[in-house]
C-alpha cells in the first residue's frame, strides 16, 4: 500500500544499474523533483525508458548531461542534442520505438500481456528481429512487454491512498507507466487525504503506489 | 458439521491468510464470506472484478444503489479510498500481478494444481466469467471449499473436468485442513482436530503428504 | 461528429444480420431503454458481443428469450438459463471468452492492434484452434481483435460533443466497445451542453460516439 | 516566391482537404499552420498526441499553461468539449482508425507511397516519435511539403532514406501542386498556374501522371 515519504526517501529506491522509467513528454508530466534528486544523487548505468529524451536543462535530459544513463529506450531524441553527441560517440545506447508502440509495451507489461501485434513498423527498419505474424493477409509486428524496477510519474492531485488524478496533458505515459515497475513513485503535486478525490474520477488506482513524494509547484 | 458451519469454519481460516495491505479478490459464494472474517488491524483492498477496488460491506436495507455492485451483482459499497474502472483496467490488474491473493471455489481441483470450476459438460455450463484470469494473474489462490460433494472426492490426482487454469493453484482449504500443492504433491499442513488424518486422506483423492510439522488448524 | 438523437432513430441502425456489442455486466451499466427498444423492434440474426446473457427479464437476456441473437459471445451465461437451453437446443451459438481476453479482443481492435498474447486459458479447452506463442521460456494464447457494426453502450453523464463521464460500477465493457464498432450509440442518462464536463474527467472522449439517445432513470 | 509564400499556399490548400466533422492531427512544422486555414464554417476536431483531443489556438501572452502544450512543447489552448487522454489512449485513437486525416512534412515520398521523414543515417537520428503510428494508422495521410530540398528532388521514384512507413501516403502538397499516390503511381491533379507541368515534373524524380482533368490549384 501507498506509503508517504520524502523526495530524498523516494528515490533511495533507484540504485546504480537499474531500468527506471520516468512519465513526462517533452518535460511535460514529468516529475521533476524525483529527477533532479536522482540528478543531485548521481546514480549511474541507468537504463532509461521515457517518451524522449528532453532537454538538457529540463527534465530526464539532465540525466543524460550528467552521463548516468547507459541506455535509452525512448521515441524521440531530437531536443536535446547531448543524447545524439552520446549516441553517435558510443557512449550511450539508443533504442529509438514508434510512440504508440511503447506506450503498448509498457501497458502490456502492467497488463500481464506477453505482447501485442501492431501494423507499426512494418517495411520499416523497427522489423529488424521482431517476428512478423500475418493476420487476414494483414502484417504486424509482434512487439513485447516493456517493464522496469522503478517507475517515476507526476500526479496533480494524489491522495493518502495513492490514488491519482492527472491535469491537462500530463498524464501521457504516467498513467502506464504506474502499472509496470517493480516500484512506483508518485511525485504528488497536491496531496490530499483519503476520501477527497471522487472514486468516479480516480485515472490511476493507489494500488499500484508504492511511495507518494510531495512535489509541489510546477 | 452443519453446512453453515463448514463454510464458517473455513471462510475464517481463509481471513488468517490476508496480509495487511493485500490486495485480494474473493469469488461468488463462499469466497465472499471471507471478508466477514478478516481481522480489525488487517487492511485489505478488495478488488471486484466488474469495475472497482475498495469493496465495503453490503448497505443498508433502502440505501442499496444498482451502479454500485459485486461481480455477482449484489449491492456493496465502495470505501473511501476505492476507485472505478472498466474492465480492461480491472483485468489489467488481475492478469499482470498486482492481486496478491484471489479466493475461489473449485468443482475439483487436484495434486499438479490443476483446477475445474466452470463447466460440467452436458449438464452446467455457466463459463468461465473471469475465474480463468485472476487464477493465471493472482499471485496466491486459494481454493476455499468443502472437502467432498454428496461424498465424492473433489481433491484429485487428476481433474477430469475441463479445466480453469493449469498448476495455478497455492492452497487449499476445506473444513477438514489447510493444504499446499507444492511440486511434490499435495502436503497437509494443518488439520481440523475433529478428524483424523486418516479420514482426512480418506476424503481424498489424491495422496496427501503429512507435512512433518502438522498443526492443528484455528478454526 | 457525435448526433443526438431518439432511442427508436439511434437503433434504426441497427440492421437484421448485424454483429452489435452491448456495454453491461450481469445488466450493470447496460443501455437499458435502446436493448429494450431493439427488443420491440424485433432485429433478428444478431450476433452479440455482451460480457455475459444478462437476465431473462432484464438487459441483453431478453433479447435471447426473443429469439432475436443466432451467435452469442459471451464470457458468462449462468444468470439466463434461456442461453443454456437454446444452446443445448442447437438453436443459439456460444462462444464462451474469459473476461480479460474479451476485454483484451475489443480494446485491441479500437485500437488498431492485430491482436494480444495472454496467458490466460493456457492448458486449457480454450486453446483450440489458436497460436500459441512462447515468450521468455512462458506459453501465450494468441487472440485477436473483435470488432462490431454497432455498439450501444450506456453513459452517465454526457455532452453534446459525445464526452462520456461514467458512474459507479457501469464501465466494464462501455468504455472499450465505444472505440470498436463502425457505429456507436451512446444512451444518455444526463444530456449536457458541450463545456459543461470537465475535459480532464472524460473517460470516453466524444469522438468515439456517433449517436448520442436520450435515456433517463435507472 | 519566398518560403512565407509557399508555405502558406501548401498550408491553406491542405485546409481544403478538411471536411466538416474530421478529426485531424498535425505534425509539427509546417502542418501545424493549416489549422489557420480552416473555414470557419468547417468544424475540425484537432488531435493532439501528446494527450487531447478540442486542441485550440495559442494562448494569449501571460495565459500559457505549461500543461496545456501541444506535441511540439508549445503552449496551446483547449477547446470546450475537448478532452485529455494518456498516450496509450491516444495511439489507441490513432492506430485505431479514429483519425480522419494526418497532415505530416517529409524529407522522401516515393510513387509507391513509401514516406521518410524521421532519420538521416549519420547525421540526423530525431527519432520517429509519434509519426510511424499515425501514418500507418490515419485514414488519410497528407503530406505538406515545399516541392524541393535545395534543389534536390524530394518527390521519388523510389525512397532512399529509412522509412517511416511503406505504401501509407495519400496525398501530396507542395507549392507546385496537389499530387494524389495511386496503384499506378503519382497522379498530378492540380497546378499552381505559376508552374508548367515541365517545372513540375522535372522538381520531380517520379514520373508524374498527369490527371485528365488537371485543374487549377487554389492558392
Amino acid at each position: 500500500m501507498a506509503k508517504v515519504v520524502s523526495i530524498e526517501e523516494a528515490i533511495s529506491h533507484i540504485k546504480d544499474g537499474m531500468t527506471i522509467m520516468v512519465g513526462g513528454f517533452l518535460s511535460c508530466g514529468t516529475p521533476h523533483k524525483l529527477v533532479d534528486a536522482l540528478v543531485e544523487k548521481g546514480v549511474k548505468d541507468l537504463t532509461l525508458i521515457c517518451n524522449d529524451s528532453g532537454f538538457v536543462d529540463s527534465g530526464v535530459g539532465k540525466l543524460i548531461v550528467n552521463k548516468q544513463v547507459k541506455k535509452l529506450i525512448a521515441s524521440h531524441i531530437g531536443t536535446n542534442r547531448e543524447t545524439g553527441n552520446q549516441m553517435n560517440a558510443g557512449e550511450l545506447e539508443v533504442v529509438l520505438v514508434p510512440q504508440g508502440t511503447l506506450a503498448e509495451q509498457i501497458r502490456a507489461a502492467g497488463a500481464g500481456l506477453g505482447g501485442i501485434l501492431t501494423p507499426t513498423g512494418i517495411g520499416t527498419v523497427i522489423e529488424e528481429g521482431k517476428q512478423k505474424i500475418e493476420i487476414d493477409g494483414k502484417e504486424y509486428l509482434l512487439e513485447l512487454p516493456l517493464k522496469a524496477d522503478v517507475a517515476l510519474i507526476l500526479g496533480h492531485t494524489v491522495d493518502k491512498a495513492g490514488n491519482v488524478v492527472y491535469y491537462g496533458a500530463t498524464r501521457n505515459f504516467n498513467t502506464l507507466m504506474a502499472t509496470a515497475a517493480d516500484t512506483v513513485i508518485v511525485e504528488a503535486e497536491n496531496l490530499v487525504e483519503v476520501g477527497e478525490i471522487d472514486p468516479n474520477h480516480v485515472v490511476t488506482p493507489g494500488l499500484f503506489i508504492d511511495y507518494i513524494a510531495v512535489g509541489g509547484d510546477k | 458439521m452443519d453446512r453453515d458451519k463448514i463454510k464458517e469454519i473455513i471462510a475464517k481460516r481463509v481471513a488468517k491468510e490476508l496480509k495487511d495491505g493485500d490486495i485480494v479478490n474473493l469469488g461468488i459464494g463462499l469466497p465472499t464470506m471471507v471478508a466477514n472474517y478478516v481481522s480489525e488491524d488487517v487492511n485489505i483492498l478488495f478488488q471486484s472484478e466488474n469495475g472497482f477496488v475498495g469493496l465495503g460491506p453490503a448497505p443498508k436495507e433502502g440505501e442499496e444503489d444498482p451502479y454500485i455492485v459485486n461481480a455477482g451483482g449484489q449491492p456493496v459499497t465502495i470505501l473511501p479510498g476505492g476507485a472505478f474502472f472498466d474492465s480492461a483496467t480491472s483485468f489489467g490488474i488481475i492478469r499482470g500481478g498486482h492481486v496478491d491473493v484471489t479466493v475461489l471455489g473449485a468443482l475439483q481441483v487436484d495434486e499438479e494444481g490443476n483446477l475445474a470450476n466452470w463447466m460440467i459438460p452436458g449438464k452446467l455450463v455457466p463459463g468461465m466469467g473471469g475465474a480463468m484470469d485472476l487464477v493465471v494473474g493472482a499471485k496466491k489462490v486459494i481454493i476455499a471449499m468443502e472437502h467432498t460433494v454428496k461424498g465424492n472426492h473433489k481433491i484429485l490426482k487428476k481433474c477430469t473436468l475441463p479445466l480453469t487454469a493449469a498448476k495455478q493453484v497455492d492452497m487449499i482449504v476445506t473444513e477438514m485442513g489447510v493444504m499446499e500443492v507444492t511440486d511434490e504433491g499435495i502436503v497437509l499442513k494443518e488439520i481440523n482436530p475433529e478428524f483424523t488424518v486418516e479420514e482426512v486422506q480418506e476424503a481424498t483423492e489424491a495422496k496427501l503428504i503429512i507435512a512433518d510439522d502438522l498443526k492443528e488448524m484455528e478454526v
